[in-house]
């Protein structure tokens, strides 16, 4: 086993890495940035390297600094997290060839899974459903029409140089192709500059599920069931959970299968995701592999009872899977929440600055992932999430409940949060009956976000504000006691204490 | 004693009097007794007729953030932005000329130079902050006084990037 | 179902019943002392009442009190929590006369199982085994002879007037019964006044094992397996686990049909714990029932998914029993370590006070269910329990690691813990064995315990210390910027700032 | 500057002066260099050659407690244990006829009276805290000579419960 690893990476998921790597007593080296001495995941090393200045391009993305800190400290192995390196074949293959372990896919097939039409192409040979459609250009209407009848309506029109949704429309019926098409490529021209355009189905109310696969250096393969994952705002996930509603025993066997089909034929290993899309009529059609660790990882976690990273971490140590797929059971339901600092109600424009202060949800089957604390700095240069909250519970609907409190313990002062809007689509019955489709939030929210809140909350707010106010200007008031009580307490912020002297007891 | 807050660009008062253990608390035509502790320096619970409440709050140089119960609010101290409340309309003008970035972050590009003449909505700059960009646009018709930061600089929210004259035309 | 729920408790239990209560969509009512009014329990709850002053008897244990305030505040239900009234079968038939439900057993099973002739009597006639013994006094010492052949050696003589292991001494042989005898009557004569002893099998290398049960009102009796709780200093417990390490398939149905036939001859309903010891040759033998939910319900909760609390909220409403004994499942395994305010170091006194700064430890698998925060204050009123750690992993060998990290990772300043002696047990080579018997402290730490210290730590620590003082005295040397960084926080405890006004940006 | 503190009734020396962004420390011979942030009031974060340790530490009246990976201290401040430290044998003896609690608590019942004679041994008195009774020995022989506290009264660990004197034999 490894006796020291670098994790190259920030935030909450270098915490939670370290985390796993201290409980196998593994000895851990952090790499930082300028902007992220005094960050969570530095604190929580045994060792820490600066790598580079703030921005991500000079240290976290700086693939010379990370094996430079690497080398120095003798790590043996490397845990890219999310993000950053951990999807760059060039950076597994500069791990390989310097002799240390990169936890993770082997640099062939992150290669391969990385390229879409390759690994489409891939899979497709095998036998697993992808999006019908062509990316070659046709040369007239007719052929077009000759094709969408293969492909059948409602289908969508796609910008082939596009991205972005821009020139992408949807077709209903045979007779307004033509008309479609037309205007699809004169946007795709004014968009892109190149009015080529090809046809794709269109997944009608989509679902996306995804499923978590660990697979070992021997060609053994198990998956942990799927994730939902539906509800994104732009086309970011923001809540997972498992199981899906949209599944039964079968169409979950059958998935799994492929989804392990998947990983075979790409020759991929380590822990990785396989995304599918999911339509209303329980059609499902393979998008992509994530060759990573997946910030949605928990909730996986959480109804299998396995630790994803500990097995990462095993399966590059060359430890053979143990696990059967038939030994595996969903138990219970799991919710996650991704935090970030960012302002729901102005169109979720991140947010940054000092957190002054949080206090964190516990109890029963709640699990805080977090990169902060109080005091810490939001940096600008970063995705901006803060933690994971992630509950377990009996069924679907305790867990909705339980994450609705979660969220409403869930403190954090100083800087704007998503938690409101999250507890918004939590409690909505939208989410309750499980109806959830990736436009969700459009449907939802189509008038943007603003909080309901509550007038007696609020007095109450304004009655403790003028508490404190009163207590900094007017100490004469308080009886001695009390003051001598409050005055450690009383001396945070812009405030100072009046009587030092008088109250240590 | 009586305390003026700004909450969602609303001034309210609230009166607060210490009578024994108890404070006497006045809120529009409203008086009541309440029961106030300092649990911690972020943490105060308030209880008011066997109702617990337990807020947490954190100032800040302009105000504090209060939670209670889910419900966050920013509460601006009353003296430091009379003129915002008063003067509504008038300031608001004022502010439009100012460019300031929405939030904090690096400007990416500076997409007009000084004494360019501006059309409404058109960008101005853009600024990124957490691998996102924000397009910076321009709420009136106007000419470009001055610009501020140069392209790579980190800009805040507080202090513009540009300032522009309008023009009436 | 309830609409307000009394919770007649304090503490992290009080805070747990309530989280469980708010899931539920339960409206919650906490009692407090006027010792109490800035507890962590008060500030959860929806509303609270003074039932009034510090000291027990006049507040919690008050049972006219604690009606008064349920039926001023139109509670419809009392849960009693642990300790305090749960086992009074006075407070329980009070609530019964009163209208209100008591969320526990009825008040006849109570009152015989706080019995314990009656109990063991009842049970012994159902088959249940019980320690091979006799309560009657005999009138010589051949009686005494002939009933300890019966009982078989080494056996216990036991004071009856006993309590605390004064008058009770093992007798290996038949030849040395007369002389302990003796020994035993003049021992208890002196401590008691009563020279009456008894005889008991002695049961060696004991492990106490015990089993949760629910049942609904309508006989439905589930069991959801058993905990082990050898680890006990002064006979209370301080770390618990599930499963056992001494318990097989076999075994453990064996023991669990028994605990269940216990619970539907003593008439019991609602949570209830069947408590056993279990010998090296594994026979195990009924010690009796605690007629509450337990402090160590969480380890139970993280195997079976299921939570204690609220089906007891659901059993007391009269909801049928829906989970079936062949689905339950023991998953992974589960540790418990109680925080006592206590100094290990110094024969575990209680230590009370503020507690000055709190750092909790979090991530997968941990659980903390605690009734403190920074800043409160430990009466000296009550049990000194500050909160449960509770960690859940794959196996047991993850489960101690994590359970060791976790106890590193959490930190309460201001008053002595016994944090750093249950890290001690946890590593101790003979836990992590799983040889875990009711004498382990005794054996490992006969000559006390004294914490093994690092000297690179302690003067990390100096370094700290010096760190801190240094900027408080010395504010000149500092420049100007990492100066107003700071400052918000230099003004804590009895530190002023220096130069506050230069100090806001 | 220097720094003197008491932990486990040791007297300890710390250098410790700011240079640039980084402190020298000196710890008995040994000289370094290591950076020290504060990340928040009860947190100080220490890196010394690569390696990081976060510290957690609040002060209380006479000294700090402070915790890191996992040990606890409690660094009493010097100046105010001087004498503790130096006249060890005889300051502790003079303890010993102050009789205090080792925890505080209720007294329960005291056992002797004033003027009474005690030996070694006897218990003048029990402190009930958090449900458990503590008794409290003399550890010398002696006569009472003042009782401070009854029977009901709470008392700390600071203040004596009762004052002995010594009576040689």
């Amino acid at each position: 086993m490894f006796e020291k690893i670098l994790i190259a990476n920030r935030g909450e998921i270098a915490v939670r890495i370290i985390r796993a790597c201290q409980e196998m007593g593994i000895s851990t080296v952090a790499v930082y940035s300028e902007a992220d001495r005094k960050s969570l995941h530095v604190q929580f090393a045994d060792e820490a390297v600066c790598i580079g200045p703030a921005q991500a391009v000079d240290s976290y993305l700086d693939i010379d600094n990370i094996i430079h800190a690497a080398k120095e400290k003798k790590a043996q192995a490397i845990h890219p997290g999310y993000g950053f390196l951990a999807e760059n074949p060039s950076f597994s293959l500069r791990c390989e060839k310097e002799g240390i372990v990169f936890i993770g896919p082997n640099s062939r097939a992150m290669d391969l899974v990385g390229d879409k039409v390759r690994s489409r192409q891939t899979v497709e040979k095998a036998g697993v459903p992808i999006i019908p459609g062509m990316k070659c250009v046709l040369k007239n209407i007719s052929e077009y029409e000759k094709e969408a009848d293969k492909i059948g309506y409602p289908l969508m029109i796609k910008a082939s140089a596009g991205g972005g949704g821009k020139g992408m429309r949807i077709v209903h019926s045979h007779e307004r192709l033509k008309a479609g098409l037309e205007a699809g490529m004169r946007e795709a021209k004014s968009a892109f500059g190149d009015e080529s355009v090809y046809l794709e189905k269109c997944i009608q109310e989509p679902r996306h599920v995804e499923f978590q696969i660990l697979a070992d250096n021997y060609g053994n393969i198990v998956h942990l069931f799927e994730r939902e994952c539906s509800i994104q705002r732009r086309h970011q996930k923001i809540i997972e959970e498992s199981p899906s509603q949209a599944l039964d025993e079968g169409l979950r066997d059958q998935m799994g299968e492929v989804a392990k089909r998947v990983i075979q034929v790409t020759g991929y290993n380590n822990a990785g995701t396989v995304e599918f899309l999911l339509d209303k009529d329980r059609n499902f059609y393979f998008l992509e592999v994530n060759a990573r660790l997946q910030v949605e990882h928990p909730v996986t976690e959480l109804v299998t009872g396995l630790d994803i990273v500990q097995h990462q971490i095993l399966i590059a140590a060359g430890k053979k899977l143990k696990i059967k797929q038939s030994s595996l059971h969903q138990k219970g339901h799991s919710i996650e929440c991704r935090i970030y600092a960012e302002d729901p109600e102005n169109n979720f424009l991140p947010s940054s600055g000092k957190i002054l202060f949080i206090n964190e949800p516990a109890g029963p089957g709640i699990r805080l992932d977090s990169g902060i604390y109080s005091g810490c700095e939001v940096p600008i240069y970063y995705d901006p999430i803060l933690s994971k909250l992630v509950v377990w519970a009996e069924n679907r609907e305790m867990a909705c409940q339980r994450m609705v409190q979660a969220l409403e313990h869930y403190v954090i002062l100083g800087v704007k949060t998503s938690i409101s809007f999250l507890k918004e689509v939590i409690s909505s019955p939208m989410f309750r009956r499980g109806d959830t489709t990736t436009d969700f939030i459009e449907k939802q929210f189509k008038d943007g976000f603003a909080l309901r809140k509550d007038d007696k909350k609020r007095e109450i707010c304004l009655l403790a504000a003028a508490f404190l106010g009163q207590n900094r200007t007017y100490d004469s008031g308080i009886g001695k006691k009390e003051h001598g009580e409050r005055s450690p307490w009383q001396t945070l912020g812009k405030w100072r204490l009046g009587r030092s002297e008088e109250s240590g007891t | 004693m009586e305390h003026e807050f700004v909450v969602d660009n609303k001034l309210l008062k609230i009166f607060l009097e210490k009578k024994g253990e108890q404070y006497v608390v006045g809120v529009d035509d409203d008086q009541y007794t309440a029961d106030i502790k300092n649990l911690s320096p972020h943490i105060v619970s308030l209880k008011i007729e066997d109702k617990v409440y337990r807020v947490f709050i954190a100032r800040s140089d302009d105000g504090f953030f209060v939670q209670c119960r889910g419900d966050q609010y920013f509460i601006k101290d009353s003296d430091q932005d009379e003129s915002e409340v008063q003067g509504g309309e008038e300031r608001s003008r004022e502010d439009m000329l100012k460019i300031k970035s929405t939030m904090p972050g690096k400007v990416i590009k500076i997409e007009v130079s000084e004494k360019q003449e501006v059309r409404v909505g058109q960008t101005l700059a853009i600024v990124e902050a957490m691998k996102m960009e924000n397009e910076i646009k321009s709420s009136l018709q106007g000419v470009v006084k001055k610009i501020f930061a140069s392209e790579g600089d980190l800009v805040d929210s507080d202090n513009p990037i540009m300032e522009l004259e309008e023009k009436k035309c």
